[in-house]
């Protein structure tokens, strides 16, 4: 068992570091660059792809690098620290993810390739008002005349799908079961209505009526399990993700403590602060040695698909009541200023309130967890 | 010890339940109770309807427009109006400076501004807090120089929350820089329209516009516009800001959103049936249920002890414990909503989801001001540990 | 709506006050006290017995004094202060109760009145090995031969159960439900081994083989609704004896901030601790108010059965939790002169953590209260 | 990155498991299992059973009973021991005064103390703390002064655990009363059979006797049995103290008691068909679960990056989290426990209650000391807020 970073892995967190770190240093940036429509900047997304960050968890064949969970976490984390507002989780680890699993040789190639190149942003419409966090469309039906296949129904809120250039839509297959079908945003039948969501990321409600669906991977498969294990993957990454931002927020916030003076004393004079502060490190380390875990289990080429989901679940259970902690209480101890859209730390308790939504909170995961809590003895992380 | 109202008491609740549900218009109730932000229009028309009734200022001096309730009674008024979704009357006006201008102010300015302070014909704001100063409002820069008759104002004050629709402003100023810190502090009445005087919009986290900031350059002010005598600013602002005895928890509001919630969670599925019939969901519910009656309670304890006047030091139990339970039940509200809640930024118009689980998340995250401004939970605590128990 | 005393119950907390402070003022009495068996000072409870407290909730024909649930609260709060040993909630408030509920005219003349005069202390046997609070008997069975019943089982644990001169056992009747039997605990077949709890209290197994009973009231009827009464009535009782314990563990954590210097200055100077000191305050003061409520609700005459086990309920579940809380506190704020039997507040902890084993902790309650919360909209205290 | 341990530290971890679960007696390890106190034969049975097969001071010199092991395979050591309800060597010989010995002691004491030590031939005490001082340590003042060839040592220590088996004791004393506190401190073995040594027990809020006040009047002893430099005793005990960084958590143990706990509920008939099944409980053990797995791995984290020799300053988070966590898990046990949990006092002979029903509350209460001592966690906080976080 080792948790260290081999020196590639170091190189790469560096060098994500300093380019994220030139688009996201000075928070203004981050601010403008949510502030206008698609959420986030084109010309860093574009070099996240030059320096080769898009295409890391693909196969070469796919146009990918052949890296893992433990690289795309590294990307994740720094993403976290700075909060930038690119679509790494939703496009790379979540739709390109499951284009990756599903996709057919020339899915996979344009899919993929164009993704890794930046050329081409997709996204997964799952979500569907009434929906919480199952790994099954309902709501969506898809009927097949032939072999054409046609997709009706509402998928809200789907991230980043008012300006994805290419759309994987989920839904009930009349045989029952799950499917996964690309669709063409400008396809006739396709209506897409985008807006902000709490932490100045992008999500929309995306329309269908007898719009055209061409099957990801082979026609009429249930792909629940696919679904679920993107979406489980998703949970690592976003774990590591939040742990940077955790990082960052407790970070300031001990700075603020330092510099800040009340009643003619520095702010950490206060011992009841510091000591909040010192719960908070605490939270955020035991959160990060479940993220790491998770990361080294979904990296593990014999791990099984239920190990992968258990890996993820605790972890991310871990992570979102570690968030909600830190992102409260980086508030309460700043005071008012932390409530201000132009300071930062708020909107890294924005932030990871968001990822809760997304993946599904803490609460909602331990109640699965704990349907299974008799079917184990000691829980054993150590393998 | 008794459990019940006394019969008066009932029959005064329920006619304050008959005026509230009936008489206060639908389109206000409605935006209150989906969470919705209320307009200056909808805010003005509201209170003017409170108070053509005698309720926006029950507990002012009957002379101008108190009605002499009993601690109860106000207690009573405060959650029938939560309970109906009814905005209570603009505090600034009612609960701040009115009380503070019937108390130290000369019979001209009651003459001039109570009444129309009462029917919000003049809308306060509040020019307290500074940018550097947080819990510590002693230490206040903005200052005032007599320059004839004339006040001359400099400096900048903050967290002036609807100062966008301020036409006047109350404000702590420093009047001697050479004393002790509180003691050089005199309260200033400010028309906002007066040269100098720039309010600048602060967002917030949620993206909302609720505080500003206010700037002050060279604003000349009446010397008629101070209120009581020159340096006496801080007696009046302990005053103002103890003044708060009833509704400083907002148990009522928090008990309707809880309640709101239940009826929410029963549209959700859940793998148990609806969310409300998942355990941990309910039996998150089923604390804060009592936590708030507890709270209730204790306010109910709290208002029958503070008839002389002073706020009972208790009061910092509701301060702290109201915040802690309105932030608590904004989160259950959250995770009620689950992946509903990105939808923040969507209308009617552009989203299938509810309009509960849409407005969730910037709810949430506003209310964490709940925690930290009229006094943080750590000066609460201070206070508790410090009058209370000795500390 | 009123929460203050009127002048008699405020003449009689300075009675009850006045006596148990010269009892158990002095914590090495208290500690001398609970060293032997029967595990109270049977002078003290002598002098309870002439001041009336026995009499307190029973009628004036039974040989009470007529008063009610607030009186009794009122003594349960001075016993709380200082953790006086003597059985008050098991023999007065609970074994009592169901005399008083249950007993045929004779019986309330024996019982109630032997009670009230101090002369015969009556335990209620109902827990069973393996039962959780439940007011239905199952492992200890009944049968009828003629007018003679007979009983079979283990009882466990028994509050004072050991030196109580009469027992109230619960029994499966058989024809179904719970009945009450008043048994002589010297009768053939009756054997007792009493024990300590953990907060210096006592408890035994009563080991029951064709021991004769006396059905109390009518035979044969289902109790399981009377019981069910008698503890939610001890739930409220013990509500406020929780808050008076409470409120000297605060006091005592307060007074030794005040007073105990570490690092060359007093303890309150550590903001840490004296901000935790104001928590365990807004835990008791919330607390105190649902006791206060409670015993209200259980002293209205026009009060149903529901809406006084509903107040039972929430106020034992808030005082449970926050006896936890202030327990817990207590000795972790002293440090580990707190841990010693010589200082007094671990014992007030114990006594706390005793009380939930008795009546049922907060979860237990929380739980049965989750059940409910579809069954209404807001929770409305005030009538 | 590599989430496997080594085919060779997984063949060590076997073998130990195998010898633990095999080779340490019986009664023991069911004394364990079940929370029964171990008599003081059964400690130094078991550490000799240890010792035998060279796993109780692994982490000594090698010259002096070493294995040169690695951290994690001390780790693993000490997880191993714990799930298998094998009693840890007794931590004032292999974890306290035996490093100590081994850095600081003359060749002389080496020889004579350290095989001993290894061996429980000698069983240690603990002599630091004192009734005035607390979590401030440097402020003790049982003193020793130098008569001749002997220190006379004079004063009181206070929660010695176990002292009334201990031979000898290890205590810290002042030797110059005249400079800055910490500097006039010396670290002096003394033989508790000399006269002027009382032990004395005190009862703990559990009813258990495991700690102890030590006095000393006019205690004679030789100038030969002072470690290392006069007044350079805080060295020493920082030494000592910060030498935890193995098994400062006692992660292994609590995992066990959960599972125990899950098993127990099992046993436990509810609503919802056993305890087990109770949503409630079983949300609280999955919490719990996931949270003794974080800490787990976060040990495993430290004590990769404590190779250099130091106290990695995250080994406050062990201590800190470990305790809430190990208290949190026997908070659990009596709330299964249920009303069985007032019969604290009962036996197998006068109680139809299963044991761990019956041991559930003293437990509870006497592990409330886990926070406390070993440097209480406010000290913890003290020093993650300023080594790690700079304040």
């Amino acid at each position: 068992m080792d948790f260290t970073y081999d020196e590639e892995q170091v190189a790469l967190r560096e060098a994500v570091r300093g380019l994220l770190g030139r688009a996201y240093g000075d928070f203004e940036n981050r601010r403008r660059a949510v502030a206008d429509d698609p959420g986030y900047d084109a010309a860093t997304w574009g070099r996240m792809a030059e320096m080769g960050l898009l295409a890391l968890p693909f196969a070469e064949d796919d146009g990918g690098v052949g890296a893992g969970p433990v690289e795309v976490g590294v990307v994740a984390e720094e993403i976290g620290r700075v909060l930038a507002p690119e679509p790494y989780l939703a496009a790379v680890v979540l739709a390109g993810g499951l284009v990756a699993a599903l996709g057919t040789d020339e899915q996979r190639a344009e899919l993929v390739g164009g993704l890794a190149s930046g050329e081409l942003v997709p996204a997964l419409a799952h979500a569907e008002p009434g929906s919480r966090w199952s790994a099954e469309a309902t709501a969506v039906t898809a009927q097949q005349a032939g072999d054409t296949w046609t997709l009706d129904g509402v998928k809200e809120p789907v991230p980043f799908g008012a300006s994805a250039d290419v759309l994987l839509v989920t839904a009930a297959l009349p045989g029952g079961g799950t499917g996964v079908f690309v669709v063409d945003p400008a396809a006739d039948g396709v209506t897409r209505d985008g807006y902000r969501t709490p932490d100045g990321g992008r999500a929309a409600r995306v329309h269908l009526e007898s719009a055209t669906g061409t099957p990801l991977g082979e026609a009429g498969v249930d792909r629940t399990a696919e679904v679920a294990a993107a979406h489980d993957a998703t949970r690592v990454a976003a774990a590591q993700q939040a742990v940077g931002a955790m990082q960052v927020a407790l970070e300031t916030t001990a700075g603020y403590l330092k510099s800040r003076e009340q009643f003619g004393v520095p702010l950490k004079t206060f011992q009841a602060l510091t000591f909040r502060a010192a719960d908070m490190y605490v939270a955020l380390e035991l959160a990060r040695s479940l993220a790491l875990w998770a990361t080294m289990v979904h990296a593990d080429p014999d791990a099984t698909p239920e190990e992968k989901a258990d890996a993820a679940r605790r972890a991310w259970a871990q992570t979102s009541a570690a968030g909600r902690h830190v992102g409260q209480e980086a508030i309460q101890l700043h005071g008012g200023i932390a409530m201000t859209a132009e300071y930062s730390t708020g909107s890294y308790t924005a932030h990871l309130t968001a990822l809760d939504h997304l993946l599904g909170d803490a609460r909602h995961h331990l109640g699965l967890l704990a349907l299974d809590v008799a079917g184990h003895g000691e829980v054993d992380p150590l393998r | 010890m008794r459990l019940h109202l006394t019969e008066e008491d009932a029959a005064f609740r329920a006619e304050l339940r008959e005026f509230f549900t009936t008489q206060v218009d639908e389109d206000i109730r409605t935006a209150v109770r989906d969470r919705a932000h209320l307009t200056q229009e909808q805010i003005v028309r509201s209170h003017r309807t409170l108070h053509a009734a005698g309720l926006a200022v029950p507990h002012w001096p009957a002379e101008w427009g108190g009605r002499d309730w009993s601690s109860l009674r106000r207690h009573l008024w405060h959650e029938e109006m939560q309970r109906a979704c009814v905005p209570p009357p603009l505090a600034f006006n009612t609960s701040m400076i009115g009380p503070v201008i019937a108390q130290f102010g000369s019979q001209e300015q009651k003459e001039r501004f109570l009444p129309a302070t009462a029917n919000l014909d003049i809308w306060w704001s509040q020019g307290f807090s500074e940018p550097n100063a947080g819990s510590d409002l002693a230490s206040l820069r903005t200052s005032a120089v007599l320059d004839g008759d004339t006040w001359v104002v400099n400096g900048q004050k903050t967290w002036t929350t609807l100062g966008q629709y301020g036409d006047w402003i109350f404000t702590l100023v420093r009047t001697d820089p050479h004393v002790k810190k509180q003691a050089g502090i005199s309260m200033l009445l400010i028309d906002m329209t007066s040269p100098g005087v720039e309010v600048r919009p602060i967002e917030l986290i949620d993206g909302s516009h609720e505080v500003n900031e206010v700037w002050f350059t060279d604003v000349r002010v009446p010397s008629e516009n101070l209120v009581g005598e020159v340096n006496s600013g801080w007696t009046q602002a302990k005053f103002l800001l103890g003044n708060e005895r009833v509704g400083v928890a907002p148990v009522g509001a928090t008990k309707r959103l809880l309640a709101q919630i239940k009826e929410w969670a029963t549209t959700v599925t859940s793998p148990h049936g609806t969310l409300l019939d998942d355990p941990f969901v309910a039996a998150r519910i089923a604390e804060l249920e009592n936590e708030l009656s507890a709270l209730e309670l204790t306010a109910l304890r709290v208002v029958a002890h503070s008839a002389d006047g002073r706020p009972h030091p208790a009061s910092s139990v509701l301060k702290l414990k109201g915040s802690e339970l309105q932030q608590a039940v904004s989160e259950l509200a959250i995770d009620v909503a689950g992946p509903g809640a990105l939808a923040s930024g969507a209308d009617d118009e552009t989203s299938d989801l509810p309009a509960w689980q849409r407005r969730g998340t910037p709810a949430y995250l506003n209310l964490r001001k709940a925690s930290i401004y009229g006094g943080s939970n750590e000066v609460q605590r201070q206070i508790i540990a410090g009058t209370i128990l000795g500390l």
